[in-house]
Formats: C-alpha cells, structure tokens, sequence
C-alpha cells in the first residue's frame, strides 16, 4: 500500500479525497458518516440565513456522468448550522471544511463569524453560478481579494478561495486570493450551462441556467489546476469530473494536493470515496510510486 | 447528451376520486418501492412511488392535492412528463419467507400493489395479508388489485366499508393468529410509527418507506436526510435494524432548506 | 417532409446543419463536396500567411464523443487559398462561410481583404483558445467590436462574429459586436482545457491546453445560445455538441438560427450531415412542426 | 474520461538493421491496412500501419528515418506508448476471388504481410503471388512471414538476392502467365503509381494503401486531402476506381499547413 496522506495546509488527511461543497453536507450526521473515507468533508454552502433554494427541477442529469445543477444554495444558514457543526465535530473522523457563501463581502463576513472558526478550514465560495450574483465575487480579482483579505482577520483556521471556470482568465483570480492571503485555492466550481428539453421546447431548470459538472468538467478542470498551479504557490484543492482513481491522478499531477469530489458522491452515493481512494492507492502500487503527494504538479516536469 | 427527461404519457386510470393512475413510455424497470422523480414541464419536480413497472413502460399513482400533483392530474395521454428514476433502495424479500402483511395507508398501497405482484409472480408460496386504509370507502385504492394477489383487510375511518377505525386494527388482530417474518408499511408517517411499535414490541422484522421532502433523488439537496442517512438513497424502503436506532423517525424531518422541523403531533 | 430550409442574413440554407470552421474545411474539392449535405460550409480559419499548426499530437478523444483539440490553426493562408476557394466556388451546392483569423487587427482586416468578398458570407475567429492572443480578441467587448467594424468595411457579405465561452459575459460580447455592425453571431467556439496520460505523466498535447468540443460541450453552447438570443436580434449559428437531430433542435430552440457541427463530422466524417438533417427532418414530422424555422427561440416562449 | 491513450509496450522484434517490430498490449482489433495514431510521449505523433493484430495486442512495423520514428527505436519493453485507432479502410477481399498479387515497398509488407495472414485464414483457397522489394537483401521485411502464406518474388535494387532491379519487374512477368483477380500495392507513391499504371493498361483491379502526412487521423487537420478524398478517412486504402480520377494521386500532396506541393520526380 503507498502512502495515501497528505498535508493540506497543515491538516491532515489520511488520503486525498473531499467531499466537494454543496453534495451530502448539509447535516453533522451525514458529514461525520462521510469522514469514515474521506481525507475530508467540505460543508454545504452556508448563507447568513436560510435558503430553500431553487424550486424543482433543479438537477439535469446528462450523458456520460455529468450534471447540472441550480441547487440555489439551499441551506439551514448560519445560526441552525451551528448545532450541525457541532454534531459533526463531536466524532468526525477527517478534517471539515467549513464552505461559506454571501450575498456580499458583509454577508461573508458575517457567516465567516458565526461559523468560520468551528471547523479545520473554511472555504469561501465565491462562484456559484446559479444565484444572482454569487458569480460575481471570483469574476473580478479585486472584489475575490477583498472577500479573502476580510474574512483572514477573523478566521483563524487555513482560507480557501474556491474558483470558477467561467472567467476570462482564472490564475489571474488565484494570484489575487493568494496575494490577499488565502491559504489554499479550491479549483473549479461548475461551469455556467443549459438543457432544454426538446420533447416539451422548455427549459428544464426552473433557474434556467445551471451548472455543469462530472466528467464533461474534467478536461477543464485540470486546465484551470494547471494554470493556477504555474501562478500561486499555496496548494489548490482540485475538483471536476473525479470519477475514478486515475482521474484523482491527472487533477493531482496538473497540481492538485488533494481532489473534491461532488458528481462521483451523487452517482455512487458516500461509498465513492473509499472506492476512488482505493483505486489511487493501486494506480500509485502499480506505478511504483511511494505516496499520494509524489503526484502533485508532476505534469509540470519536463 | 441529456439523459432523455420527458416521456410519452400513454393511459390514464381513475382510480378513486382523488387518485389516478399515470403510464408512460418507459424501458426502464423498477423494483417495487423505488421511486421516480417526476417533473410535468412547466411546474415542480416531485418523488412518487412506481405503481407499475416492466419492460416498455412505467406507471405512477397520484393523489391530487396540491400544485404538483394537480398539475400532472391536469394532462392528457399523449404529453410528455419529465421522469428521472428509479432512484432508492426498494422492499425485499428474505430467503424463506412464509407469509408476509403488507400494510398499506393511502398512495402506499401503490408500491405494496406492485411488491405483492411481483412476489406472486416469483415466490407463489409466500402467504400475503393485505391491510388497506382510508378515509372512506371511494378512496381506497388497489383493492381489487392486491385482492388477485392477497387476502385483504380494509378499514375506512367512516365505517362506509370494512373494518371501521384505523388500519391498525386489524392488522393486530391477525398478528394475533397468525405468524408474519415480515411486515412492510407505507402510508403516512404516524400510522408508520405505530406499526413500527407493534412490530418492535412484538418482535417482528419490518420494511417501512419513509417520505420526505426529496428535492433531488441523489443525494445532493439534503432534505430527505434522517440522522445519518440519505433517504432518497438509503431508502427510501428502511428496515427495522435501522428504524430502531433512527432519533427523526416520527419525531422530525427536513425542510426544503434542511432545516430540522418537528412533527405536529 | 418538413421544411428544412433556412434564412440566414438573406442566404438561403438548405437545411440548418453547416460545417463548423476548423473541419475537413481546408480545400476547395472538400469544401464541394461538403455542400452536398450541409446547409453551407465554414472554410478553415485563414491567416495572412500559411501555418504548420502545432506539432503532433494535437487532439485528444475523450469518452462520450467530446474532444481536446489544440491544432493550432494549420491553414494554407490567404494567398494559397484564393485557388482552393475558387474550387469551392465552382459547384458548391451551398453557401460557403469564409473563416478569417488574425492575431492582430491588421491582420484580420488583411485576410477580410484578400478572401473576405470571395465566398458568401465572412466568419471572424475570434475566439480560437489554441494559438496565443487569438482567444483575446473574444475576451473584450472593444476589441471584439474593433475587429467586426473595420471588417465590415471592407466585406460587403454578411459578417459573423464567432465567440468563445471563456468569457466572463458572452453576451456582452455579442452586443458589442452587433452595435458594431456584425450580421450574425457564431457561439461557440471550443472551452480551454487541458488533459494528461496518467500513465507517463504528461500533458497529452504538445500545445499543452486545448479546446473541449463534443457532447461535453453543448450544454455550455446552448447556455451561450440562450444568453445572446435574449440580447441580439442578429441571427446565432449555434455551434457545440451537436451530435444529433434532436442535439440541433435544442441550440434551435435556445435560439440558433443554423447549427454547426464540428466534433459529429470528425466522428463520422462528411455523412454527419445527411444524417443529422435526416433525424432533424424526423423529429420536426415527429412533433408536427412544419419548418425547422419555428424552433428558433421556442425555449424563451413562457 | 480521456480515453486510453497511452499502452504498454510489451515486445521489440528486430526485423531488418532499420525495421523493427512494436508489440503492444491493445484490446481493438485492426483490419490489414488500417493505421494507428503513434505518439511517443515527449515526441511527435505520427501514423503507423498494422502489422499485427488480435484480441489482446497489436504491432507495427517501423523504419527508423527520423525524429518520430527513431524517438520509437530509443523506447524499451514496459514503456507506454500513445496509440490512437484503428483508423481508416482497410484492404478488403471480393467475393470469388481466387489469385491477388501483392506489391510492397519497404515497410508496405507489414499490412500486405497481415492481410495474406487473414486471407489464409478465412480463404484458404485465394493463391497469392508476393512480390516484395528492397535496396538490399538486409533490408527486406517478412521474406518468411510472406513465405508461408504466399508465393515470395524477391528484387533488390543491389542484386544481393533475388532479382536484381526494381519490384515491379517480376511482377510484370508473372502478369504475363497468371490472372490476378486484384493486386494490392504499399509503398513509396511512385512504386504505387507505376503498378497502378500497369494495372490500368491491362484492365487490373487495384487497391494501394497511400501515404500522406496526417496529423490528426480523422479529418481535421486537412494535410491528407487527396482531391475530394480524405485519406485518414476514405483512405489510406483505395480503389482503382477511385484511384483512376485522383488529379493527385503521384502528382502532389500537402505539406502541414494544407499547401499543395508537387512530388520531385
Ligand atoms: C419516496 C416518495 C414517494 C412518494 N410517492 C407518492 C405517490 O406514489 N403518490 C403520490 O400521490 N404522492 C407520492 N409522494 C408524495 C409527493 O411527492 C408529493 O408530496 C405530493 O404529490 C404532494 O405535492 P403537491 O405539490 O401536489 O402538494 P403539497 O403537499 O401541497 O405540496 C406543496 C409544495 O411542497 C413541496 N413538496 C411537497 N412534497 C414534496 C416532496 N415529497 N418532495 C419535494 N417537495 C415537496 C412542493 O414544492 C409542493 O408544491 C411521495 C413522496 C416520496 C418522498
Ligand atoms: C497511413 C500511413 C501508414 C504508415 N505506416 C508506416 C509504417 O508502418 N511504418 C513506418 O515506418 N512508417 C509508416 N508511415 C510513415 C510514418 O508516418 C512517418 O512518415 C515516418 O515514420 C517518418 O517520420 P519521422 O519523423 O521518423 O521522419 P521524417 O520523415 O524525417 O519526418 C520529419 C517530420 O515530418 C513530419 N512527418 C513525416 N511524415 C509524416 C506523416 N506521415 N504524418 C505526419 N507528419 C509526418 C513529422 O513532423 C516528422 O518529424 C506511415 C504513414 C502513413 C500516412
Ligand atoms: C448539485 C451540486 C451542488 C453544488 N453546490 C455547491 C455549493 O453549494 N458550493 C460550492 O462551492 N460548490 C458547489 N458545487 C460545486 C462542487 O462543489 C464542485 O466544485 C463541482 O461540482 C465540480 O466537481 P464534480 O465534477 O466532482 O462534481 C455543487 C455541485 C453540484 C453538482
Ligand atoms: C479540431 C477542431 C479544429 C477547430 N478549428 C477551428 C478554427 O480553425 N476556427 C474556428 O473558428 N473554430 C474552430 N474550431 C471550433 C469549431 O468550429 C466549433 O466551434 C467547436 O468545435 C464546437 O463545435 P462541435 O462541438 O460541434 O465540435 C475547431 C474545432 C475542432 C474540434
Ligand atoms: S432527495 Fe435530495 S438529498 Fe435526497
Ligand atoms: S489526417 Fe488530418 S485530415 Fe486526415
């Protein structure tokens, strides 16, 4: 067996898989029961209050294990998620992330506050794409610094800034996190798409627009990585389209210290992580290499 | 490509003034219990249980009574209705099972018609006893359907036919005479329970299918969660093993922003 | 039969199906050949001068018939390709689109020049994510507009815009170029992205990042569609993902006006078109619509 | 998922001073005169025709010429190699055909050498005259593979054996004493044009596996075209039909931006 372990800005989990925001992580229990085989769990999106997102239908399932989604952050908010944190602090069994989302930079900072030092990390999600304006905050690189620099004075425990494709430029984005003083960079959100159904000539989504994720994201999840990878030198957390032990591979070579995982845990419910772990560890075997943490950034070598 | 969504919707059944039977076009089959996400373009996406199920085509039983289940009540054969599914766990059978009671309160006697069937179909030994509630004799449902199949007992609250009072009833009494390995109920949460606590104090297995609100059907929008399980995945047919060690069961479940909210008693 | 015929700024499609820039378009005996099937054809993207493109390997398959590509835009140059479009012209059974590329304004307005008036309507790659600076010129609503006004000058065909997803607002893109004078626009072009062979550890192309075409794309191309159907009132090919007839009816019906293919063609070379148009022509019989034109826009119907 | 790119190198067989052949472990199965995309990582990608294939592995026969072949020559057993394909037509059999010629230049005797394999396992009853040519007796490629599934005509441009000049030689001779019902050529373009051109005036079917640079294998880069025809895909095999109205065919080709250029003769 290689040594799956990684040291994620200073936590450390016992292999590189994470629970990816916005999947399973809206109750302690839940999150607990996925820290058994998770390297560890990322929260739910945690608004300032409660949201029950968009209505139904807000989920399109497509070809090739792929998804779009327009959840709408539905969430219990800050103040209900405490008894949550507190349920899943008492016997989780890998580090939790604590995701947090506004509405604006006070919003961030307000449930960065409430919730923000409860758990090991806290991630800022600064580009969802299926709520007004929640794209915004990783589309321009001062507005994300200044969500990252605030949120840094009141969070004692490592920040990372989670990143979106759809922007002209996303290491850009990075370098300006970085430079605010996250800790760490999650790398890539959904990307902004569309299904119609052309039975019925209507638009699925209630929210019209979605975000895509899974396999179809991969490809340009590991563009992103890499670039954000050649840029900052703060670890990147990388997530899109991890389906399988080698996918885990190609994210942790373009750059990634650990890889999330958001459409494999919808396909195959928690048994994902520990199957996808598994399969690391005997890509890793049948390669020959010593540990998980040997991958990062290998693609850069020439 | 889109994993097809919408689908031809073939025949329409009346089955009780409230409830009528939908069948659409459909290749996947479903095991009895599972359910499907049903999505009539235009309005909600909502969890119903499979009342039918074979090779070409797949049939739900729908209780109009509020925006998505009257907006489904409101087509006609020959639309299309978005469905995703089968999604979840569905009721089974253990290896040597002798006579089971199915115990069924409203939409529930669509999921129990269909195991009832298939069980009939594969396992002709197994002994089924039927109990069937409702409020009143036009609303009963698959009566005639699990009659083929099983030996029915009903009970209305009016009286109007059967047994009057509650689906319990009679369901205790034949416990009394007769021996059931397996009890599997579906119907409203509070008749669940009671089941649930006859069955515990008398020691008897159990398969239950529980409702929440389902937003999704994989696991992503955290409604349907219970203690330390995913509904929608790990149910949402739960056995007793699991039922006995649930805190929500009866006591509370989510809402649509998974917040906890209590049952009114 | 349904009527697959199509108005597209004042030429006349045979049906909606046209051949996306980049494919099999390089010579004039192809390009006819092409035209049998398609409602017009799109020529590679012509630079001033001739292009190797980049060194092998320069494509990647991926599952579910999407694609990586990085060809770095190989094309004969605009001198060269004045005889391949005069063997084109001479017998092409439908409207042929001439691509034009530049990696300065200049340049475009030079090739607009020397080929732009030559076939029967112009398109402006703008938006190619393979060669450096090209994707740039998509990236800025300015520039973007730069470009479409001094070419409109000189072409007296119709004028398409062809734009990218790698934008923060494709639809402010659009606009821009339709106040500057654009006829039409073309979304999408490919999405960045990048992939690694596991097994060496190494980035598949030589180019390093590609473009993601294919199935895992339409999604993001009928979102694309959706958006600038909403906000022009110039025509859209609608290009990303079309595999099908029913994949054409829906960037239709998110408001295209024609649909280009790209990946179906590599996939399945020329014949994609018949097939497609064929299927088109079944579902619109299917569903008992007259004239493939009435599915532009239909999912913005309410 | 990208699909598998790169396989395991499992076997290096020498051939000649400068042929060797590359065994890979590889679950498609290609017909005779298909090619592969061949990319050794680091290096270019270029294409390479079968020379062997089954279920569980396939080969090809290379020169090593230049940077992509000799990149190929430098790689050991266990390595892994980028393989895309099987593309393109193959060399294909007519019904009631009883005796075919085959004509190769240098390494055109890997996929004429696979499809006088698979004629003598389907068609034991085809005759097949081999006629195969080199500069020097060192050079020839699969004498003995050819030998035992066909009758081997052998010339060396040095005369170091068999006949001292060029293939096309004892081909024309034996044209004189037997009925070919279809030959079948690779190798160098003007090696094929001068069969072709010997075929036309005796009213010969034909089939020629033709050589173009092709950088992507399924037509998008544009170097392949041939006239209306693109090589990767209607070719790299094709017929005398076709081959009688190719403008091209020993006249020009493309160079990797798609400009024509005119063969030196
Ligand atoms: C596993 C499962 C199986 C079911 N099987 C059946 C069945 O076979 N037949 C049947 O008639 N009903 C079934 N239901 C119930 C069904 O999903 C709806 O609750 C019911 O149709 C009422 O919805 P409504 O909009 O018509 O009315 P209301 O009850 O008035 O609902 C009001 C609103 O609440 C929300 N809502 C209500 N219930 C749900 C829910 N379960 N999930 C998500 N949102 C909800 C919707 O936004 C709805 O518009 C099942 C539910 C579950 C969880
Ligand atoms: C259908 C087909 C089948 C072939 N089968 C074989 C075979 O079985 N065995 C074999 O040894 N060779 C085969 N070739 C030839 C092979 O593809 C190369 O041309 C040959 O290996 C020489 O390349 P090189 O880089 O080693 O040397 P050079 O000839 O010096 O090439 C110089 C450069 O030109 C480019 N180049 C040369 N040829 C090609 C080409 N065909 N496509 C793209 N780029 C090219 C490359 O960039 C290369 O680095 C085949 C070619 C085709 C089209
Ligand atoms: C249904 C769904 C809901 C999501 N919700 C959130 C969220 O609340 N916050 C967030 O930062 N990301 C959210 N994401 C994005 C995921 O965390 C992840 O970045 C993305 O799905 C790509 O990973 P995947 O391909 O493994 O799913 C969501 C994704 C999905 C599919
Ligand atoms: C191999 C390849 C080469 C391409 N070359 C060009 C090009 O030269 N100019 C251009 O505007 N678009 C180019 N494109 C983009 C296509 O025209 C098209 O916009 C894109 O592939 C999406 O369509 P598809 O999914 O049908 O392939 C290319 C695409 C591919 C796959
Ligand atoms: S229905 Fe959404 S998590 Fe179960
Ligand atoms: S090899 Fe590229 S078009 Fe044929």
């Amino acid at each position: 067996m290689a040594n799956l372990r990684i040291n994620l800005c200073g936590l450390t989990l016992k292999n590189p898989t994470v629970l990816a925001a916005g999947i399973l992580g809206n109750t302690g229990e839940i999150l607990k029961r996925i820290s058994k085989h998770a390297g560890a769990v990322t929260t739910k999106s945690i608004s300032l209050k409660p949201r029950d997102g968009h209505e139904t239908p807000n989920i399109v399932e497509l070809e090739n294990k792929s998804l779009l989604n327009a959840m709408g952050l539905p969430n219990p908010g800050a103040e209900n998620f405490l008894q949550e944190l507190k349920i899943a602090k008492s016997g989780a069994e890998s580090p939790i992330i604590v995701s947090c989302v506004g509405f604006s930079v006070d919003e961030f900072v307000k449930v960065a506050e409430k919730i923000g030092n409860l758990g090991d990390a806290v991630e800022l999600d600064l580009s969802c794409p299926n709520t007004k304006g929640t794209l915004e905050f990783s589309q321009s690189p001062e507005v994300a610094a200044e969500v990252v620099s605030k949120v840094k004075k009141i969070v004692k425990k490592p920040v990372f800034a989670k990143l979106g494709p759809n922007v002209n430029k996303i290491s850009e984005i990075a370098v300006a996190c970085e430079k605010a003083g996250a800790d760490g960079i999650t790398a890539i959100n959904t990307m902004p798409a569309l299904a119609i159904d052309v039975e019925t000539g209507k638009v699925i989504l209630t929210n019209l627009s979605g975000g895509l994720s899974g396999a179809a994201l991969r490809p340009v999840a590991v563009r992103c990585i890499y670039d954000i990878y050649e840029n900052v030198r703060i670890p990147v957390i990388g997530t899109g389209g991890v389906l399988s032990g080698e996918d885990a591979a190609e994210l942790m070579m373009a750059g990634a210290t650990a890889v999330g995982m958001g459409t494999a845990a919808i396909n195959e419910g928690p048994n994902a992580f520990k199957r996808i772990s598994n399969e690391l560890d005997k890509f890793l075997h049948r390669k020959g290499y010593k540990s998980a943490a040997e991958l990062t950034g290998l693609a850069h070598k020439r | 490509m889109t994993i097809q969504r919408s689908f031809e919707l073939v025949d329409i059944v009346k089955e009780t003034p409230k409830v009528s039977t939908f069948f659409f076009k459909f290749n996947k089959i479903a095991e009895p219990g599972q359910f499907l996400m049903v999505w009539v373009p235009g309005s909600e996406e909502v969890p119903m249980s499979v009342a039918y199920s074979d090779k070409k085509s797949i049939a739900i039983s729908v209780a109009a009574i509020g925006p998505a289940s009257n907006s489904l009540h409101a087509k006609k054969i020959g639309d299309y209705i978005g469905l995703r599914g089968p999604f979840g766990k569905p009721f089974t059978l253990k290896i040597g099972t002798k006579r089971i009671a199915l115990v069924a309160g409203g939409y529930g006697a669509a999921p129990l018609g269909l195991f009832a069937e298939r069980i009939k179909s594969s396992h002709k030994e197994v002994q089924i006893d039927s109990f069937l509630g409702a409020r009143t004799r036009e609303d009963l449902l698959f009566v005639k359907r699990l009659e083929k199949v099983s030996t029915v007992y009903i009970s209305t609250n009016d009286g109007s036919t059967g047994h009057k009072g509650l689906v319990i009833e009679p369901f205790e009494q034949e416990l009394k005479k007769k021996k059931f390995d397996c009890v599997y109920t579906c119907g409203p949460e509070m008749m669940e329970k009671a089941i649930f606590d006859i069955c515990a104090k008398n020691n008897l297995d159990l398969q239950a299918s529980l409702e929440r609100i389902m937003k999704c059907g994989f696991g992503i929008c955290g409604s349907c969660m219970m203690d330390d399980l995913i509904l929608c995945i790990d149910g949402p047919v739960v056995e007793m093993r699991e039922l006995k060690r649930l805190k929500e069961f009866g006591v509370s479940h989510r809402d649509k922003a998974g917040v906890l909210q209590y049952w009114k008693k």
